[in-house]
């Protein structure tokens, strides 16, 4: 009956010209179902934070209530007390419980492959309780402070009456896999080409402003743009100065992504063990021409730390490793190597040689002009472009010097206490980085956050090299104006993006306030 | 007025610095419901000189001269209005007869394409194939069945069948009896004599180098050497007694004659003189310096100087 | 039908052969098959124990021989296995793409095969005029170019400089037949540019070849008019060779749709094997070349039973 | 006919010859800078000058592409020549080549892909791979015949062995064919080495034509503005004008059109 409902309402406004289809341009990526471990931190949460909820939701600055109205902690930490917002409704019309968000969680700690956050859910949630249909307790083994952000705010509340029915949920193909509480509710899918998503109409944070959403993968968006296949994409500035001033057209402001790109060292195989040759090398690389050549200046130099400058942890005053031959020539020096012409001896007096891999076509740029630098220094490079799958299995053996590596956005430091790849051990890291996770007061946090960039800074593991610029353009159609949500979509510093689902409702009551 | 008039026929083909020669002014009439052999070793241009009728030669070659069938010349006319002939006035029976017929369509169809081309109903074209099948003592189911499906001597026949069955007034027969045994040479000879009875208005002009044959079927006789005409005659006068020393070779080279080796007359056009003059038992002097003229003579036309002004 | 059979028989023997190579090749692959698995697209990390049961949901902890088995069992009921990625069916996920390259080559090939021949025939029947000459060069000139060239090109002008075409390849919801039309153009042309110059020379050098025969001339002797010497005659003579080589060209031309593919960024076959490349997902990889493979082999059999039945001469011996 | 092959082969012996002039491409200018003084062929994307990028790509491109031809003649002339020679290795030999010549390129490329890593080398053993099938094919007819010919079993009756008569009968009868059969290889590696760099099999920091063609695509702007015309144009007419001279080479060799040319 709702789809029906719904239904009629499209072509009511559809009838008053008030029907409305927005397309994004976005990539393709898969099933748009509430589980899929591999695809779920990239774009595949962008396309389905439309369709399903968490019970946390983040505004342009910070977490908001959302499924969930209001929370209360318990003294230690080891209670979570969550009151729910009442008449909502499912996309098949069933009304939203505390027993679905019982079943979510219970489920994520059966089958912890279903996300990746489950597995916190898994090592620290002991039961989850429904005193009432819109109550739910959750019972910690030991505390964990930001479970909120970190996974209330990740996980997809999915409907009991249907996955409860689903033995493995992983691969289920059922024709109601898509129902979820969202905004908007999956009319087609058809792979490689679109998502067709419909309004719905009594969605409780607010109305959707157009009956119609569309998210395509676009092969040129600047020419789509252009010629209309396309209402919105994200650009580098350079790309996005042409539609600044042109009528129908807005722009967000420019604004460091998340993703970031890195050269990692193996601290486990000379001549990259030793600290001062990891140093002499970050002083001998060039990041500001490196943007300004590969970026066309649209970036800014990462911070040694390893963390983006938004991220609430983020500290100043590192070093900063500015481009300074010199210093790296009198770093190696201290090493014993001799420069000989133009090539650098090692103490034995042998030509130094490095492996340099490169993760994928499109970071060939970057890495010809880290190995010119490298020469530069008189070492001898040899490079080799890797697809993501031989490069993973490269890493993860240790098999190589220098991997010019480069991936999505994160928000705070790597999950697992080894940072970036299994060969970096350092016992003071993995202690500070358990106190980071399980520190009570937020000052501790802070103090830890600070002391582990100040040891990635010094101890460089991996120079973090630059953050790119990017900025939306869209269409001003229906009234939505897209923002940058700060720290990422989701709670723990998700996919960066700006196409938050906040800009596709007209806001209701006290739900959310623009 | 003769159905075919050929006068100074020539071809040449264009060879690395120059055009080699094959026919040279070459000349005789066909009267109609005459049968004229042309006579001459294989290879002699005796195919090119069909070939030139049909006009089928490649572009580049060079072809004087004219040829005037039923008062128009073949040679001159438009391309549309020889093309209109062929099919219906003028017949050809080629000589490779087992890759003349096209491998994939059925043998009965290719056969009556002349009539279809000319509108005739595809009943009434079978029909007639069928009448003349059946008179060659060909199968009729031969003709819905592929040209690999059937003999040597089956394909051979049908093609005959084809060539009449245009109720063509000239029929160019190409070499009939190469390749075919000593044994089926008979039956060669009849199938001719039977389709001369089916169609005796009709012209005939045998290319051969197979004089038995030649003198079963022929009332005139034409004789070739080095491109050009050196005998030309009356077939009973001319087997009895050949005029021209090479025709007196041909025919004792018969192996009923005791099969004296013929010299071969190829690639001695240059030089002048007389092509025959090395092999020429009476050579004498004319013959080497000057190619003699066609003479005159009361038993036919010959170019030999012995036949000249100076008389036997 | 002694060689139907025998020629069944080798394709099957061959087919078998590749199904094992298929699955030998990818898993003995340098890139660790756990790979995509290790962590997700922002580069979380899995714990050991999540890796674990995800290898156990595609079955990958099992020895390799019981993997084999399973492989072989699964593909008998027609099923290909779960893809890594996408957690679906394999044969679910192939299906669009699969399709999408199949109205590519459907929509190119065979009026790049009708241009091609009648060009071909237009190219012989004036041969040693300029035009054949003409049409030579262009067309040796169009093999030429790097085949994502004039895709390039093709987007440049008529996409981009004269904005007539969407620069898109992939369709909208509600998309009319027409829009339809307008947007697969481009990629089309592009994939028929390339065909139609090798169908043309190749279709050239088949007919020069036959019309030297003598029943060529025998038919010019029959009055036959030009055109149907040359439509019903070189051509139906050199139709059955010509035929099974363009079928080969076809199984040969999944290279050709490649270029066209990762120009338009058109979701065909290719661009979803490059994906499944990148991510390591293998079920799914096998899962193309399966497609791949089996559309060659089953275009290989067309070519040798074309050859067989449209020359009579080889059709009772077949 | 002569002076149109030299015309299309002066830009790629030229730009080789050049290559030994321009120091090694860096990417040490401003990105997009149109043909003018210093960059008679402007910058690219990242700022390395496209003359020297065509230049110094001409070495990895022409030396791809002769020796993978040079390499797939040899293999198919080699079991050609022993398929066309020695009966009972026919039937063997011709099935492989069959197999070779029908197996999908997509796959096999992909395959390659996840094994070998992408440099050069890989790259010519890639292409030889595809390429040798084709000579195979072409070559075996023509060994078979000169096998059947009056003069060769003679010599074989009179005790002449495999080697001898391949060595001194039928290598120099094949000759002129080998020889198209190269040019044809060399073209053919020429337009499919290009097209391994659009799949990422070729090291993309080593200058090459098809490297350049596929980092121009790559990059978002190259159709929004005029850079095309500097980043694209250079390298697909160098590399066209090379394949169009090959390709008029073989035209010019039999004398009536080679209806061949259709591989």
């Amino acid at each position: 009956m709702k789809r029906l409902f719904g239904w009629l309402i499209g072509l009511l406004l559809a009838g008053q010209g008030l029907a409305q289809t927005y397309i994004l341009a976005q990539m393709d990526a898969g099933d748009p179902t509430p589980f899929a471990p591999l695809r779920q931190a990239g774009p595949h949460w962008i396309v389905t934070s439309f369709v399903y909820d968490t019970l946390l939701w983040r505004d342009a600055q910070k977490p908001i209530p959302w499924l969930a109205e209001s929370w209360r902690w318990n003294a230690d930490k080891t209670e979570l007390r969550l009151s729910l917002r009442k008449g909502v409704r499912w996309h098949d019309g069933k009304p939203f419980t505390a027993e679905d968000v019982r079943f979510t969680f219970e489920l994520l700690k059966a089958r912890p492959e279903l996300s990746n956050q489950a597995n916190l859910v898994k090592d620290y949630v002991e039961r989850v309780e429904t005193p009432d249909p819109y109550a739910v307790v959750f019972r910690f083994r030991r505390p964990v402070p930001d479970f909120l952000e970190q996974v209330l705010g990740w996980e997809k509340v999915v409907p009991a009456h249907i996955w409860g029915k689903v033995d493995n949920p992983l691969g289920y193909q059922g024709p109601d896999r898509y129902v979820g509480t969202g905004p908007f509710q999956v009319r087609e899918y058809r792979r490689g080409e679109y998502y067709l998503f419909e309004a719905n109409p009594d969605y409780f944070a607010g109305q959707p402003r157009v009956t119609q959403l569309v998210l395509r993968e676009v092969a040129n968006p600047v020419l789509a743009l252009r010629q209309g296949e396309v209402d919105a994409a994200s650009l580098p500035p350079r790309l996005a100065k042409e539609f600044s001033g042109q009528t129908g057209f807005l722009l967000t402001p420019p604004q460091p992504s998340y993703a970031y790109t890195k050269l990692i060292f193996n601290t486990a195989r000379t001549p990259t063990n030793r600290r001062e040759f990891r140093q002499a090398l970050a002083y001998g690389i060039n990041r500001e021409r490196l943007i300004q050549q590969v970026l066309q200046g649209d970036g800014i130099v990462a911070s040694p730390g390893g963390l983006h400058p938004e991220s609430p942890w983020f500290v100043k005053g590192l070093p900063s490793y500015a481009y300074n031959p010199e210093r790296a020539l009198a770093l190696l020096a201290r090493l014993g190597y001799r420069r000989q012409g133009a090539r650098l001896l090692d103490p034995q007096g042998r030509e130094t040689f490095l492996s340099l891999l490169c993760r994928g076509q499109d970071n060939a740029r970057g890495c010809a002009l880290v190995k010119e630098d490298l020469e530069g220094l008189g070492l001898r490079v040899e490079l080799k472009v890797l697809e993501t799958a031989p490069m993973e299995e490269v890493l993860s053996k240790g098999e190589f010097l220098l991997a010019y590596y480069a991936h999505g956005g994160t928000f705070n430091f790597f999950q697992n206490p080894d940072f970036p790849a299994s060969v970096y051990k350092n016992p003071r890291y993995s202690e500070l980085y358990r106190v980071f996770i399980e520190a009570k007061i937020p000052g501790d946090r802070l103090r830890a956050a600070g002391e582990i960039q100040g040891l990635l800074a010094e101890d460089l593991p991996a120079l973090p090299l630059y953050h790119s610029l990017v900025q939306a353009v869209y269409r001003d159609k229906a009234g939505i104006r897209l923002f940058w949500t700060r720290g990422g979509l989701a709670g723990r510093g998700g996919p960066p993006s700006f196409y938050n689902k906040l800009a596709f409702i007209e806001p209701k009551g006290e739900v959310y306030r623009r | 007025m003769p159905l075919l008039e050929v006068q100074k026929l020539s071809v040449a083909f264009p060879k690395p610095g120059g055009y080699e020669e094959v026919l040279r002014e070459v000349s005789f009439c066909l009267e109609a419901g005459e049968t004229l052999a042309l006579i001459g070793e294989s290879g002699g241009g005796k195919s090119v000189l069909i070939e030139a009728l049909l006009r089928l030669l490649p572009r580049e070659s060079r072809v004087s001269g004219r040829a005037f069938f039923q008062g128009r010349d073949l040679l001159s006319m438009p391309l549309r209005e020889h093309r209109s002939l062929l099919g219906q006035k003028i017949a050809w029976i080629p000589q490779a007869a087992t890759e003349a017929l096209h491998p994939l369509l059925p043998v009965g169809f290719q056969l009556a394409e002349p009539l279809l081309v000319r509108g005739i109903p595809r009943r009434e074209a079978y029909a007639r194939l069928v009448g003349l099948f059946r008179a060659l003592d060909l199968p009729e189911e031969a003709l819905h069945r592929y040209p690999h499906q059937l003999s040597g001597g089956m394909r051979q026949r049908a093609l005959v069948a084809g060539a009449l069955a245009t109720g063509a007034t000239l029929v160019l027969a190409d070499e009939p009896t190469k390749g075919v045994d000593v044994l089926r040479k008979d039956q060669t000879i009849a199938l001719f004599q039977k389709s001369r009875v089916l169609n005796p208005g009709m012209g005939l002009l045998l290319v051969t180098h197979d004089l038995p044959f030649a003198q079963a079927l022929a009332q005139k006789v034409v004789v070739l050497y080095a491109g050009k005409v050196v005998e030309e005659g009356k077939a009973q006068t001319f087997f009895q007694g050949p005029l021209h020393p090479y025709a007196q070779a041909l025919l004792e080279a018969l192996p009923e004659r005791g099969f004296k080796p013929l010299p071969l007359g190829l690639g001695r056009e240059g030089r002048g003189g007389c092509p025959f003059f090395p092999f020429c038992p009476e050579g004498s002097m004319p013959c080497e310096e000057r190619d003699p003229p066609l003479f005159q003579t009361p038993k036919g036309r010959v170019r030999c100087w012995r036949y000249g002004d100076t008389g036997p | 039908m002694r060689r139907v059979l025998a020629l069944l028989g080798q394709n099957l023997a061959l087919a078998l052969l590749a199904l094992a190579l298929n699955f030998l090749l990818l898993r003995l692959a340098p890139a660790s098959p756990f790979a995509a698995l290790e962590r997700d697209d922002l580069g979380t990390v899995f714990t050991a124990e999540q890796r674990a049961r995800l290898e156990a949901h595609y079955g990958l902890d099992r020895p390799l021989w019981a993997q084999f088995l399973a492989y072989f069992g699964r593909l008998f009921q027609g099923r290909l296995g779960e893809s890594l990625y996408f957690n679906q069916p394999v044969t679910q996920v192939i299906a669009p793409y699969l399709a999408n390259t199949a109205i590519l080559v459907g929509l190119g090939f065979f009026p790049a095969l009708l241009v091609g021949l009648l060009l071909a025939l237009l190219s012989v029947a004036f041969h040693r005029t300029p035009l054949d000459g003409g049409l030579f060069t262009t067309m040796i000139l169009l093999k030429s170019l790097p085949p994502y060239f004039t895709a390039m090109a093709l987007l440049l002008l008529l996409a981009v400089l004269w904005p007539l075409f969407p620069t898109t390849a992939t369709s909208l919801p509600g998309m009319g037949f027409g829009e339809n039309l307008r947007r697969l153009f481009l990629p089309v042309l592009a994939y028929a540019l390339w065909e139609v110059g090798t169908i043309y020379l190749v279709a050239r050098g088949a007919l020069f070849s036959v019309l030297g025969s003598p029943f060529v001339a025998y038919a010019r002797a029959k009055g036959v008019p030009e055109s149907w010497v040359y439509l019903r005659h070189v051509l139906r003579a050199a139709l059955p060779p010509l035929l099974a080589r363009i079928t080969l060209l076809l199984a040969g031309s999944l290279g050709g749709v490649f270029f066209v593919e990762r120009v338009f960024a058109y979701p065909g076959l290719s661009t979803l094997a490059l994906a499944a490349v990148g991510r390591f997902d293998y079920p799914l990889l096998e899962g193309v070349f399966l497609v791949s493979l089996g559309a060659v082999l089953f275009l290989n059999l067309l070519a040798d039973l074309l050859l067989a039945f449209l020359d009579p001469r080889t059709r009772e011996a077949a | 006919m002569k002076i149109a092959i030299l015309t299309l082969l002066t830009p790629s012996l030229g730009l080789l010859a050049l290559s030994f002039f321009l120091p090694y491409p860096r990417a040490s200018f401003p990105a997009y800078l149109p043909p003018g003084p210093g960059h008679p062929l402007g910058t690219d994307d990242a700022g390395y000058d496209v003359l020297s990028l065509l230049a110094h790509g001409a070495r990895t491109t022409l030396g791809v592409g002769f020796l993978a031809g040079s390499l797939a003649t040899f293999l198919g002339a080699g079991i050609g020549g022993s398929a066309g020679l020695w009966s009972r290795l026919e039937a063997p030999l011709m099935r492989l080549t069959d197999l070779f010549f029908a197996f999908p390129r997509l796959p096999l490329l992909i395959l390659m892909s996840l094994y070998l890593r992408p440099d050069p080398l890989n790259a010519v053993l890639v292409l030889a791979l595809f390429g040798w099938p084709d000579t195979a094919r072409t070559l075996r007819p023509l060994v078979a015949g000169l096998r059947q010919a009056g003069y060769v079993r003679v010599a074989r009756s009179l005790g002449a062995g495999g080697v001898y008569l391949l060595t001194q009968h039928v290598l120099p009868q094949a000759w002129p064919l080998v020889a198209t059969q190269w040019i044809l290889e060399v073209r053919f590696a020429l337009i499919a080495g290009a097209g391994l760099a659009f799949l990422g099999l070729t090291d993309p920091t080593r200058p090459d034509w098809g490297v350049m063609l596929f980092q121009a695509f790559n990059r978002t702007e190259t159709f929004l503005g005029p850079y095309w015309i500097w980043t694209v144009l250079p390298p697909a007419l160098a590399l066209a004008s090379l394949v169009l001279g090959l390709s008029l080479v073989v035209l010019g060799r039999p004398r009536q059109l080679d209806p061949r040319l259709g591989g």
